[in-house]
Formats: C-alpha cells, structure tokens, sequence
C-alpha cells in the first residue's frame, strides 16, 4: 500500500522535475542560428484584445524579417507569455522567460505597472525590455537603464493638449476636464495637465475617475457638464472612449472633445457611430500613424500583413503597434553586429538618434534618454470620410 | 436493515470489543516527504527554486482557503482581496515603519483577520451563501481602498517590497535556496496546525457546521461564533502567504486584487479535494506545474497558432466542472478510492464509485 | 422538582397555528410523553424548547429559573438539553466516532489541552476524549461501527447515533423525537427498554415525541395528548387510554359510539 | 442634472432587475447562485451579434434567435452540469456554475476574439421629451424591461408552468409527491433564465459593448439580489432599479471615489441593517 503511495510521489516529484528541465539554448538567448525574443502579454484578462494585437504585430515583423534573411543570418523567433493583467504573473513570466526559456531580451509588456515590478530583476540581470505598453512617465523616471520606452506619455499628452488649445484653438482660460481610468495612466495625464495648466496661467483641471469594472459613466459625464467644461481630454482604451463619447452626445454636451491613440482606429468610429462626430468632434492624439493612410510606413505594414499574416482581415492600431516596436528592437539587432551582446544592444539602441521607423515619431535614445519620443500628432474624425483625417504633424509638448 | 442487536447494560463491560480498524495516525511516510522537500533545492535550478517557493506561498493560500470553504463549507470569492491585504500590510510594516520581519509577517497576518471580522460578522450572521457575495464585493472595495490611501499604499503605481528579509542571523533571499527552506518550514506548520485543528474541538465544529447547522446548533455549537472563527484563522493564513508572496515577487499593486485570483484558490481545492489538508496542497501543486505541463505538451503536438493562453484558461474551466461532476473529492478522493481498493483486494464489497463529497480520509 | 415549566405556548406560521396556549410541567427524572396526530404541533414544541422557532407568545422555564426563549440554541445545549430529531440531522460526511465527539463539544474545555505541553501528555487526554465517545459507543452497542461513515450505515443505526450524540452530551433533559419511527415491532421493544436504561444509567430526564401508543404506554411515567396545538388531556398511561377524547382522537368519531 | 441623473439611473437599474431575475430565478428553484448569469448574458449578446453579422438577420429576428439560443443553452447547461450534481451540497453546485463562466468565456474568446465588437440596434440621436434627453438604448432598456417584467408575473401568476415552479420553490417534497417533473422544472428555470440573460446581454451590449469580459456586469447585480431578499422576483426588479438609481445619484454627489464600489458599499449597509433584505418572507428550515 505504501508502496503505491511512494510510488505516487515519485511520479509527481518526476513529473515536477520534468518541467523544471531547461532548454539548450544559450545563456544570453543567441545561438548562431536563433535570437530568442520573450515578452509578458495580457493575452487574457480585462485588456486581452490588446496583448493579443501586440503579439500577432510582433510575429508579423518577426517573419517579414526572416523571410528577409534574419538578422545577421540569426532567425528570430518572439516567445509570449500571458499575464492576465496581474503583476504576480507578469514576475513569473519573466522568470520563466530569462530562466528556462532563456531569452536574449524583453519586448513589449502589459500595462505600466508590470515592467516597474520588473525593474530591479532587469537591473540585476542586466536584460534590455524594448517598448513597454504604456504611456506613463514612471517608465524611464527615474531613469533606468534597461527600459526603452516608445511612446509620448499620457504626461507629454495631456501638455501638449494645453499647449494646442492656447495655441492652435487660441482659447483663453477655458474649463479643462479631464476623465480618466483610475490607474497610473489616469494619474499620469493629471499630473501633466496640472503642471502645464499653472505653466499658462489657467484654473485648474476639472477630474473625474472611474475603474476598469465601471459601465456606466453618465454621471461622471453629468458632472463634467455642470462643470462647464470647454475642451474634455479621455486618455482611456477605446470601448470606454466610446461609451463617454455616446454619454457625451446624450447629455448635449458640447466641448472640444480629445481622446488618445487607442481611439484611433476604424473599429472605434464604428463603435462610437454618430456620437464621434456630435458637438465640436473628436480630435484624438496618434502615437503612430494611421495604417489606412497612404505614407510609406503604412504601406510597409499592409504590404507585410498582405504576404505574412493574410488572415488578419482587420488590423488594428496594435498589431501596427507591435510591428513597430519589433523593428525598433530589429534595427537595434542590426547595428549591434554580428557579434551580439546584451551590452551591445543597448549601446547600439543608444546610438538611434531620429531613427524613422515610419510608423512611429523619429526615435531617439541617447546615454541619459530612454524615452525616444515625445512626439504626438492629432487627428480629426471626419464626418464625411468616416475615418479620421490628419489634422497637424508630430507636436512636442513645451 | 438492522443486522445488530442492542445491548442493554453494556456500559459494564469493559472497553475490550473496541475494534481492530484504530486508525494509523503515525503517518511515517511523511518523514521521506519532508525530507525530500528539504533536499531539493540541491537539485533545482534558479527558476524551479522561483518556481517552488511560489508554490509554497500557493500552498498556504489553498490551505487557507480550505480552512474556510472545506472545513466549515462557507464559499468565499475574496481571498485575492486577503493576499493583497497580507502583501500591504507586510509592506507597510517592514518598509514604512521598518519593523523586524517576522513580526511583520504576523502583523500581516493577524491585520487580515482582524479585517476578516467585519466583514464575517454581518454577512456569516445568515445561511446561505452571503459570505460568497460579502467577501466578492470586498475584493472590489479592497482595490478601490488601495487606491484611496495612496498615502500608505502608494496608490496605483504599486507598492515595492524589498525581495531580502533578515532575520536577525542570517539574511535571506527570496531568489535564494535559504529563502526556500525558510518558506518550507512555513508550509509545514501550515499544513501541521490545519491537521491538528481538524482534529480539534473546534474543527470538529467547523465540519459539523458544514454538514449540519441546525445539528451543529442543537449540539452546542455556537455557529455564528464558529463561523467567523473559521474566517478569521483562513483569513490570517491567506494574508500570511499574500505577504510571502508579495516578498517573492517584490511588488504589489491594486490590479493583483481580483476574483480571478480566488477563482484560482477553488480550482485548487476543487482538484485536489475539498475538506482535506492534502487535498488543498495536491490542488495547489497541480495547478501550479499546470500551465507548465500544458505549454510542454503543446510544444510537442499543437501548432504555434493555437492561443495557448486561452486554451488555458478553457482547461482550468473544462477541469472544474470535470471534477465537480465525476469526482467531486478531487484527486486526493479519487486516490483513497484506490487505494481502498487495493487494500480489500480480492473482498471488494461493492463497486468503487462515487462516494460521498467531502469526505474526510485519516 | 419541575426540571422544564411551559406556560401558554403560542405559535403560528402565517396564521396556521401550530401551538395554542399549551402549559405543562415535567418533574425531574420521568418520562414525559407528548402523543398526538400528525400535524398537532409536537415537533414544533420541540423546537421551540431547543429555540430553534420563536413562538409569538408563552414562556418555557428550565431548572425554575432559565427563561429557554432569551437564549441562543447553542446555550441551550449547553445548559443540558440535547435532542434528537425526526429526520435525521447527522453529520453524514464524517465518521461515526467523530459524530459522536460533536456531542462532547460542550463539554470539552480547550484550556486543558493549553496547559500540556509535552506532546504524549496532549495525545492522552485527546485519547480521554475518545474513550468519553467509546464509552457511549459501547453503552449503545455500536462500537465496531466507529470508523465508518455515517452516510454506509443503515437508517437503525442512524438513529441510534443520533441518539448517542446526544447523550454524549450528558443531558440532564433529553428530547427524543419519534425514536422508533420507522422500526417494526421488536426493534421499537428494543428502544424501548433502551430508553429505560438510559434514564436509570444517565439519570435524566426524558421528553417523548411518539406516535406508537405501545411503546409510550410501556415506558413512560406521563402522557400528554396534543391535538391541533391545543392540550386534550395530561395524565398517567394507563388513566390516558380510557379518557374518550384520548379514543376520539386516536381512533375516530365512531369508536365513540 | 438630478433628472438625467434619475432617467439614467432607472435604465442602469433594470439591466440589474434583468440579471438580478436571472439569479432570482435560479436561486427560488435550486438555491442555488448562478455565478455564470452574467456569461450567458455575455454569449448570447454574441449570439445575436453573430446572428446579424455572420448570418444577415435583421434585428428582431436575430434577438429571437439569442433568446431562444440563451433557453436553449441554459437548459443545456443544466442537464450536462448540473442535472449530475442534484442531491449535491450547495457549495459544489456553486462551484460549478463558476466553471461553466470560465468555460463560456474562453469559448467565446476562442471564436470572437478579445475584440470589443459593436451591436447598437438602437442607434439614433436621443429623444428630446420636455427638458429631458434620453437615448434609445435607454427607452427601449426601460420599456422591454418592463414589459417583461409584466409578462412574467402573468406568467407566475396564471400559467400552470408558472404554477408548479412556485410549487416548487415553496415545498420540494411535497411538489415531487404530487407529480410535478422537478427535473423538467429545473431545466426550464434555467432555460427561462437564459433566456432572461439573453434580454439583459442585447440592452447592455449598445451600452458597453460585446467582449468577453462583458459578463462582470453580472456580479454587480448581485448587490440588487441580495437588496431585494434573494429568491424574491419583485424584490430582484426593485432591488435593481433601487441600486441602479441609488448608483447613479451617488456617483452625481457623492466623492468620485465611491461611485464604481457604491452597489458593494450598499450591500454591505444592507447586510449591516437588514440582512434579510426588503422583500423578506419567513423561512424556516423543517427540522
């Protein structure tokens, strides 16, 4: 009877060791034939749609450059694993991604406060991770060597929507509002807004917050209308920019209404139907360009989708998203050498200075910059196109 | 049927027709076991060591969490809101007001029981399943309060806790082998006083609860008292390994308090076994190496496009209801079964099948 | 001495009422009888006494000076009332020993084991428990049982572990609910004498809900006849079975005549 | 402000009344909480979804069809998983209405993705009635609603289904002794509250979209359940309007932190005062 019992232990302990066992590869994750790339993804969870397009985006650039040859000869090949939005997973993928699946480096990640649980295992490991998802400053402030960051963030934002409404729309001293997540993001964007509001001399924003869990939104809406909000800034994911737009067209409230990139896609229209063209419009800050639009960025990415992912039927800002991101990290890889290190990638991403992927602002990294841009640009949704039309270039907050 | 007879009188007869089947409590293959445990960092790798000391923290969630639902069968959906309460607290006594850690790691424990208290007593004063409901809505109130006193928690943007703890002679690692024995030793109190206390007065009064309150009242049962009793000494145990976690991985933010996370905790007892002390620590086992079997599995006979994170998620799904169903006393059950068998051989007086849910085995 | 004084019990369920204005008296260490139809409110006397319904009006006084209806029912239990019930109410999932230890709870003082602290010292007096339980155990015979689950064992045997429970308890005032329903002839003689042994060996009082005429005329010492909440007669058996409301009620208008 | 504030606040309380019913329903009968209403909810949503996109129905046939799928996948539901587990605690049941949500949820991911998808059948400008504008999603969330509600309290009232299942909720036993096919009966509640979560997914869908996280707008109708006595069909209908409502104004007045936790602050006042709930009717466990 103990026997089995034993037995029954054994086999568990076998079957532990057995998942224990590491692979061949190298430590650093590069071997003559292969550089081995991992990332964190939410590819379930509240935000799943975006892990899952951040992902497919990668494996798209992936293949194309295969197809291509690779990169020094060296095949790449991208290793994701899901987080479901909580932080606990996101530290045991990278464990598992830098201690058994061995990975050269990170890129991509979910939300921003994943990669700040990260920091200090990068640090002592010394692992660089390329374009974390997220647009809040605590990315690379205080500065940190091995987060390279892609985007404006919802600080840079929220500026450069003071600066455009002094500038551009020549408001004086209008009511801000602000409505955001209750998240880093949320807390970002009013820290920029406050800060750039006493820079111009205006009274100070009008907040309101919600949580992810939230359905409705009326009566924050509600309350930003007795408020007499003149221009309302939403940096929230799109369904949620949807919901406050249709809010926003029931109450008959008419400010300037700005939302962020995740509202830049057709499907989001679509979702917002004649609510996105109600009152003054929508304007919306794009971190990377349109890919219906006709520049040559754009045309790269249809072209790739057309020959390597030809059942993406839709794609959408974050497939386009990841395909950036993959070929920042991919010019890194390039002009590190044949000869690749940890060290020497990042070195090599510190040279990038303007660095035009065509879908994103001209990049730059240097010694003391990890951020590569600041730059957003704005759209306009168009009532007559149903798309959104360009309506200036890159803008850099003052 | 009565194949008996009553004695009368017997009272005066000594104890002597006491029967041969006294349980075994001396279990000597625990010895091999624990020492086993303790020799295996010597073999593992710095991830499995990762790996095993999360499963450790693991373990004593899902025995904490079968304290509550498998002893005293009151269904909660909130331990993730009491990990969380046990990561803070932790973090706010050893990093704010830098109180030694192991005194930390009781505060923590003991702040998620003294929580576990007002939510228990308005909610356990009904039957029924209120406590689920309760303890689902405090997750949400636990995210929100984390995000309102940002002053101590540090709002949204997480909270860091230092991954080193020193107690007193040596300092420890969470990364490190010397972390793992630490944790381990943990664990098997953990799993020594849960034994004990289904043994005890007051488990005896958890189970009676769980199978018959109107019994267990009439019996002299103070249920309400019980009752929260029980959440209190789950819920101290949950904040215990929140704060364990929260030192493994170094940081804890709002977003990591979600029923997903309790949902996690049931699966565990569900698979494992319910009511029974091994069960909690099979389940968590189980599902911790899970997801790792399953990607290796999927390495060797599906094809990349298939969604692996989904497809998991289906599985855990698919292994709820296929153990609720057909072996509703999780593998722990399924193996008693077995072994019974094995044990009446040739005289099996019936078809092993289905027995009674929670059932407790010696 | 009176062990339990009832006065004026009131109870209704939504306007059906159960109990109407009962009002009797059990002497200490006698066997108290309460018969009647289905349906004439004895169990929920029952449970009013173990307070597990609140009755609208009356009073039940224990021992002379315990009011039974301004405690809990876990107090109650632990001033020396236990029961048993019509249906059963085991713990089905756990064994018979551990069912019967259930019964102990009242009396097992945690602080005992507090002040061992060798660990053979606690495992003797855990082991003093056990015999507590294996003493009831043995008293009903049942003892080769005491590792089986409750929910293998046939619905005699149930019943007599409820009993067990309840004894364990070592009640002054034991509540018996319909103990032979569901038995045939020889086994309700059994229980029978069963329950005479346990008011000798235990010394406490019994309060008898019962349907067969035989076995509360054989074993106790009063009667009291209920019908539609409402008290027809109390008295001795053997004065009982004459009383023509008593046959009425047993046996139908036309018997009468 | 305070009567766009009530419009709004109504509208968000009968999709709780309407998940509330669903829970209601299933706890009356087997006492059982169905932890995977809001998943049904969320799948038939996608089901008319798919009914007007993959297959070109117009609206109303395409909410038929999500109707009578959401039956029909309810009682399916019930017979593979449930109907095994009857004699059960409750606990295990429980558990298992927990691995049907997680179940439905991936299945739904595996076919629609994580994308949000749009079903706006509503769509429009709001109408202007006085001073007072409201959406369309809003007066057709309303005026279904209620007239569902109607239907159904005929249905309780004077149906002979409608009938045994009250018979039911009151005495098991004694509705098994006189031939009442329980099991058909608790087949058909779970149907009926599919097909109730069908209703709810479709007016919520205009408002919050389709995606398979859709279904947490289901936990928080458990508020107005336990508002409204759980196991009582009108007290789930004011207990949602009550906690729709109550949400609402609190979020217009009150401090912005409290809105979004406000229906488990209310539960938690009402398990402090009145754990019974408002529509409580006494019950007592025969011993």
């Amino acid at each position: 009877m103990k026997k089995i019992k034993v037995l029954a232990i054994v086999g568990l302990c076998v079957a532990c060791f057995l998942s224990f066992t590491s692979n061949t590869i190298a430590d650093t994750g590069v071997n003559k034939k292969v550089i081995l790339v991992g990332g964190s993804l939410d590819l379930t969870g509240p935000a799943a749609f975006m892990g899952q397009g951040v992902k497919r985006g990668i494996n798209l650039y992936f293949n194309k450059v295969n197809a291509e040859g690779g990169i020094h000869g060296r095949k790449l090949k991208y290793i994701a694993e899901d987080d479901g939005y909580v932080v606990a997973k996101t530290v045991s993928n990278y464990k598992k991604l830098t201690l058994k699946s061995r990975v050269f480096c990170l890129l991509g990640s979910t939300g921003s406060v994943g990669p700040k649980a990260l920091k200090p295992y990068l640090e002592e490991d010394k692992i660089p991770l390329v374009g974390p998802y997220g647009y809040t400053s605590a990315m690379f402030r205080p500065f940190h060597t091995y987060l390279f960051n892609i985007y404006a963030t919802c600080e840079d934002q929220a500026k450069i929507f003071v600066d455009y409404l002094k500038t551009e729309l020549k408001l004086e001293n209008p009511v801000i509002g602000l409505l955001a997540e209750d998240n880093e993001i949320g807390q970002d964007t009013i820290r920029g807004a406050e800060a750039q509001v006493k820079k111009v001399g205006w009274q100070a924003p009008v907040v309101e917050l919600y949580k992810r869990s939230a359905i409705d939104f009326s009566s924050q809406v509600l309350r930003l209308k007795a408020k007499n909000v003149d221009a309302l800034f939403f940096p929230v994911i799109s369904s949620h920019s949807a919901q406050i737009l249709k809010e926003c067209q029931k109450a008959n409230f008419q400010p300037l209404l700005f939302a962020t990139a995740t509202a830049t896609d057709l499907r989001f229209l679509k979702m917002a139907g004649d609510s996105a063209y109600f009152g003054k419009g929508l304007r919306s800050f794009a971190t990377q360009i349109n890919h219906r639009d006709n520049s040559s960025g754009a045309e790269e990415f249809r072209a790739a989708i057309a020959k390597y992912d030809p059942s993406n039927k839709d794609p959408n800002s974050f497939n386009l998203f990841g395909y950036g991101i993959a070929k920042i990290l991919c010019e890194g890889l390039q002009q590190a050498g044949a000869d690749l290190t940890r060290e020497k990638l990042i070195s090599a991403l510190e040279k990038m200075d303007g660095y035009e992927t065509g879908i994103f602002a001209p990049m730059t990294y240097g010694p003391n910059n990890r951020q590569g841009t600041d730059s957003v640009r704005i759209l306009r949704a168009d009532h007559n196109k149903k798309d959104f039309v360009i309506e200036t270039g890159w803008l850099h907050p003052e | 049927m009565r194949t008996f007879s009553v004695k009368i009188g017997s009272r005066r007869i000594t104890l002597s027709d006491r029967m041969i089947q006294e349980n075994d409590y001396r279990k000597w293959w625990i010895i091999p076991v624990v020492a086993g445990v303790y020799l295996l960092p010597l073999f593992l790798n710095e991830y499995s060591i990762y790996l095993m000391n999360m499963l450790a923290a693991t373990i004593i969630g899902a025995v904490a969490l079968d304290i509550l639902c498998g002893f005293c069968g009151q269904l909660s959906l909130g331990h993730a809101a009491f990990i969380g309460i046990g990561a803070y607290s932790y973090g706010i006594c050893h990093m704010t007001l830098a109180i030694n850690p192991i005194f930390s790691l009781f505060i923590a424990g003991f702040t998620g029981a003294f929580v576990s208290l007002l939510i228990g007593i308005p909610s356990l004063r009904l039957k029924g399943l209120y406590l689920a409901i309760a303890t689902m809505g405090f997750t949400f109130i636990t995210d929100e309060a984390v995000r309102f006193l940002r002053a101590w928690t540090n709002g949204v943007e997480g909270f860091k806790i230092s991954r080193i703890i020193d107690i007193g002679f040596v300092q420890l690692n969470s990364g490190d082998a010397g972390f793992y024995y630490f944790i381990y030793t943990l664990v098997i109190v953990a799993v020594i006083f849960s034994r004990l206390l289904l043994e005890s007065k007051i488990g005896r009064a958890f189970t009676s609860i769980r199978d018959s309150d109107v019994a267990a009242e009439v019996s002299g049962i103070n249920i309400l008292l019980y009752k929260v009793l029980c959440f209190a000494i789950s819920s101290f145990f949950a904040s215990l390994s929140g704060a364990l976690m929260g030192i493994i991985i170094g940081m804890i933010s709002p977003e990591d308090i979600n029923i997903m996370q309790s949902i996690n905790y049931l699966i565990m007892l569900v698979i494992g076994g319910m009511g029974v002390v091994y069960g909690a620590v099979i389940g968590a086992v189980l599902i911790t190496f899970l997801p790792e079997w399953i990607s290796m599995l999927s390495n060797s006979f599906l094809p990349m496009t298939v969604d692996l994170s989904i497809l998991q998620y289906l599985i855990f799904g698919l292994l709820i209801l296929f153990f609720i169903v057909f072996e509703p006393n999780g593998v722990y059950g399924r193996w008693t079964v077995v072994k019974g068998y094995f044990k009446t051989f040739p005289f099996n007086e019936r078809k092993v099948g289905r027995i009674a849910w929670i059932y407790r085995w010696r | 001495m009176k062990i339990l004084q009832v006065t004026d019990l009131f109870m209704s369920f939504r306007g059906l009422v159960a109990l109407n204005g009962i009002g009797f008296s059990v002497e200490k260490g006698e066997i108290f009888g309460l018969i009647g139809t289905n349906g004439s409110g004895k169990s929920t006397f029952f449970n009013c006494v173990n307070h597990l319904y609140q009755p609208q009006r009356g009073k039940i006084t224990y021992k002379g000076k315990h009011d039974l209806l301004s405690k809990r029912s876990h107090q109650i239990a632990k001033m020396g009332i236990a029961r048993t019930f019509q249906n059963l109410e085991l713990f089905h999932y756990t064994r018979v020993l551990e069912n019967i230890m259930v019964g102990l709870h009242p009396r097992l003082d945690m602080r005992r084991y507090l002040r061992k602290f060798t660990l053979k010292a606690l495992m003797s007096e855990w082991e003093a428990d056990k015999n507590e339980a294996f003493k009831i155990l043995n008293f009903l015979g049942i003892t080769r049982f005491h590792s089986r689950l409750v929910t293998d064992l046939p619905y005699g045997l149930q019943k007599l572990i409820e009993l067990g429970r309840a004894l364990a308890a070592q009640p002054d005032l034991l509540l018996l609910d319909e103990p032979s329903a569901g038995m045939n002839e020889s086994e309700s003689k059994e229980v029978a004498r069963l329950i005479k042994s346990i008011r000798d060996d235990f010394g406490c009082t019994i309060l008898l809900v019962e349907h067969d005429m035989n076995l509360v005329q054989s074993i106790c010492d009063r009667l009291c006849v209920l019908d539609s909440g409402e008290i027809v007669t109390i008295g001795r058996p053997d004065e009982i079975v004459k009383d023509p409301k008593v046959i009425r009620i047993f046996l139908g208008e036309e018997s009468d005549a | 402000m305070i009567i766009d504030g009530l419009i709004n606040g109504i509208a968000l309380g009968c999709i709780y009344a309407l998940v509330a019913l669903g829970f209601v329903l299933i706890y009356k009968a087997t006492h059982v909480i169905n932890f995977a209403q809001g998943e049904i909810m969320m799948f038939c949503s996608y089901i008319c979804y798919a009914g007007s996109t993959t297959f070109h129905f117009n609206f109303i046939l395409s909410f038929f069809f999500a109707v009578i799928a959401g039956f029909l996948l309810g009682a399916l539901l019930e017979r593979l998983f449930i109907r095994p587990l009857i004699g059960y605690p409750i606990l295990p049941v429980v558990i298992a209405t927990i691995g049907i949500a997680m179940v439905l949820q991936s299945v739904a991911a595996l076919i629609w993705t994580f994308e949000p998808q749009k079903l706006d059948p509503f769509s429009g400008s709001p109408y202007q009635l006085w001073k007072v504008s409201i959406s369309p999603v809003h007066l057709w969330t309303i005026i279904i609603t209620f007239i569902l509600i109607f239907l159904f309290s005929l249905f309780f009232r004077h149906s002979l289904v409608g009938i045994k299942l009250r018979a039911i909720a009151e005495d098991l036993i004694g509705s098994m002794a006189s031939g009442i096919p329980v099991r058909r009966m608790y087949n058909f509640t779970w149907g009926l509250a599919g097909a109730i979560g069908a209703v709810a997914g479709i007016l919520v869908a205009p408002v919050i979209f389709i995606h398979p996280h859709m279904g947490s707008i289901g936990l928080r109708a458990l508020p107005a359940a336990v508002l409204g006595s759980f196991g009582s069909i009108p007290g789930a209908v004011v207990g949602g309007i009550v906690l729709g409502v109550s949400e609402t104004i609190a979020g217009l007045y009150l401090p912005k932190e409290i809105k979004d936790v406000f229906p488990w602050l209310l539960l938690f006042l009402v398990l402090l005062i009145r754990p019974e709930g408002i529509f409580y009717t006494y019950e007592q466990k025969k011993v």
